[in-house]
């Protein structure tokens, strides 16, 4: 039940960051996309992955759209200028987005469909409880998974940390001003 | 005995190497080695006649599973006869044009060709199987390409040339095409295995194959249809002239029909060879009546008696031919020679109607121009007189229309041959060179000498008693000839000809305009099939497929730039199509 | 005393020692290539006077080179290239002579020529497929920068572009087949004997030689201007400057035939069986088309480069003939050619030099104003239609056998017409335009050639006469080699063939 | 019922599919840049169902590292949307054609 509403959230939010009817500021789709982020770790902790929930609202929620809207407020853009919906790129959109989710659709259906379903169930139900209980994303949990040495994500974790040094050194020299 | 029989062919071979090396800086010792070349192979030729008997030797050349092309050498009869023509009237015309070519400045030029002439002559009579005589056969058309253009500064000199060549390319053509097909029928190229290997049921073939060597001849003796190089072939030297184009190189023809008479014995095509030297005979011996050049008539005279040897061959008698070419090579060469010597005194005047009154100025000249003349018309007692009659006897025997031709030349030919005779030697001179001409030196009449000895004799070689419906037949054309020919020409200013049958003497003067029908030819044959060769080669290979390829490269680029229209969503659209696309592609 | 390893080193070694000397040492430059090409010639000579006739491989080095693959370093010669050898070496030799018209960038051009030489005598000396293809490019790169570079002539960069995008894709095409042949005999050696052997057993399987075959052919036929891929040729030559000329026409034009007769006719016998009777028109089309397209030319080296793919034309009618007289036939006049061609660029060299200008019609009486170069270029027209005493008419005249007796009748017939009469209607129009006649205008102080040339051009004479009066040197060490072909390429109608030779004898 | 794996990728699938829509439908840079976060955050969630059902967690220990790429990506791609409005004073796909060939 739950995960109806939070699905059903993230979905909805999702369409009105992109075709916001009311109105075209990118504000309200900003808005938007934080409520989808916040469905989105409300799916987080119904599967477990209770630190990645807290870290998708910390980061994304919190940092990113912060960002989003630091910029927006920068450019203060009006984006009611163009109203004209341009309908060849829509239709263009649609049918592009159609077959590749029809795609997607009919290759979930074969693998995890009715066909498989019963065998699904059955391995479902005697893997239920050993699963719960075994993989609950506890910070400690992934704590141990991330750093322990058989797992080899150490070093993944030291490239990570200074691709983020070079992120940051890139933004602040795109960012500055001219001297001229 | 081999040896002296190597010895013949390879002399002129040798003087003409070392003249080329390095002799020809003295003129002395070139005239020296090419004359003692000629003349030594005359003696070597006289040994093997007084040793007699046949002779065969053979080197091989070129040999593999199913083809023996030797170098060999076949020494009989036939080959002795033809041997002493060529190296005997050969080794005359050498010491002849000691004195014709003294003020020439490419004298030992002139000797290196003419031994290589010789040589290649000798070549063709001493060999025993096809390839060879082709072999000397293309030696003996470039040689008398050298010799023709000699004085190749004249550009008439070197056009001549080129057509002589290429008219006997023709000719040879055809020739290599009968011994392929020999080859191929009979399994080899010799004549000895040929004659044995002859049966029956190869006789289909042998005739084409013979017709088609037949044409190698007639490029080479100029009959009928390729004879209009010889006319031309005059530029060359007089010496040339009557080595090559009297005595020697044209009787080759005739000469190789009767070494391979036993291939088109009996086949179709004796008649058809029979017809176009009685053609040639007839039409040569026109042309001649209104020519005023003396080596042009004599030319023409050549071809017309050339004709009739090759219609002897034609109508099954290749001894009466043969007998002819020796005593008309005699004769002719005489004429050639005596046309140089008047041609010197007149300071190369070569118009008969510029000439005139030379009988006191130049006796000897005179003299033996009269025997060479007597000869060639076909007086009794002459050589002339048996060697043609024999040939109008056998016309009569076999085709009364041929024998009808023959004797209708024979008039044509006292009628034009007593017209030259009048017109240059008798009346008075009518220009200041012919006043002024005087007597050629003693070595230039010797040979005229010589020359006149065989021309009397040469006929009692095989003399027999002649037919008399034939003898009265060729004495009455005789003296009808000669009465018409003085009556029109003694004492005229210009050819009355012209003036009474304009038409006809337009068409003999034109030499019947062969020349411009080849010309013609040629201009709408071979020039446009090479000009459609060279657009096809500018514009189909190198523009179509060059330019094509080309053309097609540039417009996929061009096509492909379309592509990239900058537009960020097509773009992201596209990928996302590539993306569908590929997965359909790879689930499914 | 592996003579043959001394022939293909030397030229390579000399375009090392080149490289060493500064440029402005012209004279050492000229020297070392002269040394080197002339050494080789000596080498050459030696070897092909000590060859024992029918003796299989001789002179041979054999150094492996990746065990492997079965890829060794093998050079040897047998009947049939021992000639060309001879050949390559008296040309390479003359070209050296006469590389001195080469003003500019002296030293670089001395480096490609030696490096060309050695890829010739390479080429036709190895026995392996990969050397055989490597020194073949060796030779054929710098062909295209000596071109490019030191060409003449207003469309000499079209000419280059055209002669490298054609060579260039015939050698691809040939690759692909050799590749082809290598995988297909079970891909352990690349030596040519071994292949042979191996395919003497099992040979390739049909439908295999079915696309090899084509693919050997067409790209060996590009590369010796087959007929509708011959435009490069006359292009090509008459903007090449005379040595790359002569020694692409002359000798590295041959090698696509060398390669036919000694790789895709004994290893694809099938596929040759109904392939050559293709070949036979084309070659048809190359006599008399090319002859006619020379008729035309008013360029003196356009003449000859038609002249000369009109001879290509003669060598592919004997291949096509397959049987024991047309391949010696092929391979006389592919000795014959490359002496012919030599001679004619080199002469037509030095008329360049003299004006500038290759044009006939402003040409006249030159053989009264150089003499030796005269007779020089008269003797080689001559041997250009077929005269015989050159080498040339032995090797035409072997071929129409072998056509008439592979029953190409028709064929023959309009290949002796485009031969005897064609050919000599274009040397004798060359001949007339060139050397007689009144002097040309601006000829008047035109030279005669130095000794160098003239010792280089009557070497080449003295080569032509000599296999012209005596062509069994030649042929006795060839028969012996290709009757081993022709008995592998035509098994089944070795009966037919015995036949017609018992036929002959009869 | 109880939510089952492809209940979960279906949700994934759709977040993703809208993302996709938002790049190619709509023409101001930003709202781009936010559909972009959204198709990410849509593999995150692929991924840690998979983990979810799979048993193990190496699914979510990738959604870390995902976490912390779009992060430096986000940072950079804004700053460089700055520098592109600050240059061009506009923020319109249709305007920034110049990579046209």
């Amino acid at each position: 039940m739950l995960f109806n509403i939070f699905a059903g959230l993230a979905v909805l939010s999702a369409l009105l960051v992109v075709l916001n009817p009311l109105s075209r500021n990118p504000v309200t789709s900003a808005m938007f996309l934080v409520i989808t982020m916040i469905s989105i770790s409300g799916l987080f902790v119904l599967l477990g992955a209770y630190f990645l929930a807290a870290v998708q609202i910390l980061v994304y929620a919190g940092a990113v759209m912060v960002l989003f809207l630091f910029v927006i407020m920068l450019l203060d853009l009006q984006e009611i200028a163009r109203r004209k919906l341009n309908l060849v790129s829509l239709a263009m959109g649609i049918l592009a987005v159609g077959a590749l989710f029809l795609v997607y659709k009919s290759s979930l259906e074969s693998t995890y469909g009715e066909a498989s379903q019963q065998h699904e169930v059955a391995a479902d139900a005697d893997q239920a409880e050993a699963t719960t209980a075994k993989v609950v994303g506890s910070t400690q949990a992934l704590g141990q998974a991330l750093f322990s040495v058989g797992n080899g994500f150490i070093l993944p974790f030291e490239i990570v940390s200074v691709l983020l040094l070079v992120a940051m050194v890139g933004v602040i020299l795109l960012s500055r001003k001219e001297p001229g | 005995m081999n040896i002296a029989a190597w010895l013949i062919l390879l002399l002129p071979l040798f003087s003409a190497v070392v003249i080329g090396l390095g002799a020809f800086r003295s003129r002395k010792v070139s005239a020296a080695i090419s004359v003692g070349a000629v003349v030594g192979s005359f003696l070597l030729t006289l040994l093997l006649i007084r040793a007699g008997g046949e002779l065969r030797t053979s080197v091989t050349w070129l040999e593999f599973e199913g083809l023996q092309i030797d170098i060999g050498l076949q020494i009989d009869t036939l080959s002795k006869l033809m041997l002493c023509v060529v190296t005997g009237i050969g080794g005359l015309i050498h010491i002849f044009s000691l004195g014709y070519m003294k003020e020439d400045m490419d004298f030992s030029r002139y000797f290196a060709f003419l031994s290589l002439f010789v040589f290649s002559m000798i070549g063709i009579v001493l060999a025993d199987n096809f390839v060879m005589m082709f072999i000397f056969w293309e030696l003996v058309g470039i040689s008398s390409y050298l010799l023709i253009g000699f004085w190749f500064d004249k550009s008439s000199a070197a056009d001549a040339a080129k057509k002589a060549f290429l008219t006997n390319r023709v000719g040879d053509f055809g020739f290599l095409i009968g011994i392929l097909m020999v080859w191929a029928a009979l399994g080899s190229v010799g004549f000895a295995d040929l004659s044995n290997a002859l049966s029956g049921e190869t006789a289909a073939v042998t005739g084409l194959a013979g017709f088609l060597i037949f044409c190698g001849a007639m490029g080479k003796s100029a009959q009928f249809p390729l004879h209009v190089w010889l006319p031309d072939a005059m530029e060359g030297p007089t010496p040339v002239s009557a080595l090559i184009h009297a005595a020697t190189m044209v009787a080759a023809g005739v000469y190789m029909l009767c070494r391979v008479f036993f291939l088109i014995d009996g086949t179709w095509a004796m008649e058809a060879i029979a017809w176009i030297g009685g053609l040639t005979s007839l039409m040569a011996a026109l042309m001649a009546v209104q020519q005023d050049d003396i080596k042009r008539i004599l030319a023409y005279s050549t071809l017309s008696q050339l004709g009739y040897m090759v219609m002897a061959v034609g109508l099954g008698s290749p001894d009466a031919a043969m007998f002819h070419l020796s005593t008309h090579a005699s004769f002719k060469a005489l004429l050639f020679l005596g046309a140089g010597s008047v041609i010197v005194a007149l300071h190369h005047e070569q118009d008969i109607w510029k000439m005139g009154g030379l009988r006191d100025r130049m006796p000897r000249t005179y003299w033996t121009f009269f025997i060479g003349t007597m000869a060639l018309c076909g007086v009794p007692l002459f050589s002339g007189f048996f060697s043609k009659e024999a040939i109008i006897d056998v016309a009569l025997q076999s085709n009364l229309l041929l024998f009808l031709v023959a004797v209708f030349v024979a008039l044509l030919t006292t009628f034009y041959m007593t017209r030259l005779f009048i017109v240059a030697f008798m009346g008075e001179p009518r220009s200041a060179q012919a006043k002024r001409a005087k007597e050629s030196p003693a070595l230039m009449t010797v040979p005229l000498l010589v020359l006149a000895v065989p021309s009397v004799l040469a006929g009692y070689y095989n003399a027999h008693a002649p037919n008399p419906l034939v003898l009265c037949a060729s004495l009455v054309m005789l003296v009808f000839g000669m009465l018409v020919a003085n009556t029109v020409y003694s004492g005229a200013k210009a050819d009355p000809l012209p003036a009474r049958f304009v038409w006809l003497a337009k068409a003999m003067r034109g030499r019947f305009w062969f020349d411009e029908m080849y010309q013609w030819l040629i201009d709408r044959v071979q020039e446009n099939l090479a000009k459609l060769a060279e657009a096809i080669d500018r514009r189909v290979i190198a523009g179509l497929m060059v330019r094509g390829t080309h053309g097609t490269t540039e417009l996929a680029g061009r096509v492909l730039r379309l592509t990239q229209t900058g537009n960020l969503k097509a773009y992201a659209f596209w990928f996302a199509i590539g993306m569908a696309a590929l997965l359909v592609f790879t689930l499914s | 005393m592996d003579w043959l390893l001394i022939i293909v080193l030397l030229p390579l070694l000399a375009a090392a020692a080149v490289g060493f000397v500064p440029g402005s040492q012209l004279r050492t430059i000229r020297g070392i290539t002269l040394g080197a090409s002339g050494l080789a010639l000596l080498g050459a000579l030696i070897a092909f006077c000590s060859f024992k006739v029918g003796g299989g491989l001789q002179f041979e080095t054999k150094w492996t080179w990746v065990e492997s693959l079965g890829l060794h370093f093998h050079l040897a010669a047998d009947g049939i290239n021992i000639g060309i050898i001879l050949m390559g070496a008296i040309v390479a030799f003359a070209a050296a002579c006469c590389a001195d018209d080469i003003t500019h960038r002296m030293k670089e051009f001395h480096i490609l020529l030696n490096l060309m030489i050695g890829g010739i005598l390479g080429a036709f000396a190895s026995m392996d497929l990969f050397f055989f293809y490597f020194f073949h490019e060796l030779a054929l790169v710098p062909t295209f920068i000596m071109i490019g570079v030191w060409g003449r002539g207003a469309n000499r960069n079209y000419a280059t572009y055209k002669i490298t995008l054609y060579l260039s894709l015939g050698a691809l095409l040939a690759l692909i087949g050799l590749i082809g042949v290598y995988v297909q005999t079970g891909a352990e050696s690349f030596s040519i004997p071994d292949l042979i052997a191996k395919v003497r057993e099992t040979p390739i399987d049909e439908a295999a030689q079915q696309w090899i075959f084509p693919l050997l052919m067409f790209g060996f036929g590009i590369l010796v201007s087959l007929w509708p891929f011959h435009t490069w040729a006359p292009l090509g030559y008459g903007a090449a400057p005379t040595a790359t000329a002569m020694l692409h026409a002359g000798v590295l034009k041959k090698f696509g035939l060398y390669g036919l007769i000694r790789v895709a006719i004994p290893m694809a016998p099938a596929g040759a069986q109904n392939w050559l009777g293709v070949l036979a028109w084309l070659a048809l089309a190359n006599l008399l088309y090319c002859g006619l397209v020379a008729v035309r030319q008013k360029d003196l080296n356009q003449l000859i480069g038609n002249s000369s793919v009109a001879h290509m034309g003669f060598i592919f009618l004997g291949i096509a003939s397959l049987n024991v007289i047309g391949l010696t036939g092929a391979v006389l006049v592919m000795i014959a050619h490359g002496l012919l061609a030599a001679l004619a660029f080199g002469l037509s060299g030095h008329l360049y030099r003299q004006t500038g200008s290759l044009d006939m019609s402003r040409m006249g009486g030159l053989l009264r104003q150089m003499p030796l170069a005269g007779t020089a270029l008269l003797m080689a027209l001559l041997a250009g239609c077929g005269l015989p005493g050159f080498a040339n008419f032995a090797g035409e005249v072997t071929i129409f056998f072998a056509a008439w007796l592979a029953g190409l009748k028709t064929i023959t017939v309009i290949a002796a017409w485009s031969a005897l009469v064609i050919g000599g209607l274009y040397m004798m129009r060359a001949i007339r335009n060139i050397l007689h006649g009144p002097r040309g205008d601006d000829w008047a102080k035109a030279s005669d050639v130095n000794p160098l040339i003239a010792t280089a051009l009557g070497l080449l004479l003295a080569a032509l006469m000599v296999f012209g009066f005596a062509p069994g040197l030649l042929t006795k060490g060839i028969e012996s080699e290709v009757t081993k072909i022709v008995r592998l390429a035509k098994p089944a109608a070795d009966a037919s063939e015995a036949q017609a030779t018992e036929v002959a004898v009869r | 019922m109880e939510p089952l794996l492809n209940h979960y990728l279906l949700v994934s699938g759709a977040l993703f599919a809208i993302g996709l829509l938002g790049v190619i439908v709509r023409r101001n840079l930003l709202i781009i840049y936010m559909s972009l976060e959204l198709m990410l955050n849509a593999a995150n969630v692929a991924l840690v169902a998979m983990s979810r059902f799979n048993g193990n967690l190496d699914g979510q220990v990738m959604v870390f590292f995902i976490i912390t790429v779009a992060a430096a990506e986000v940072s950079v791609g804004l700053a460089l949307i700055v520098a592109l409005y600050r240059k061009r004073q506009t923020a319109d796909v249709e305007d920034l054609a110049t990579m046209k060939l």
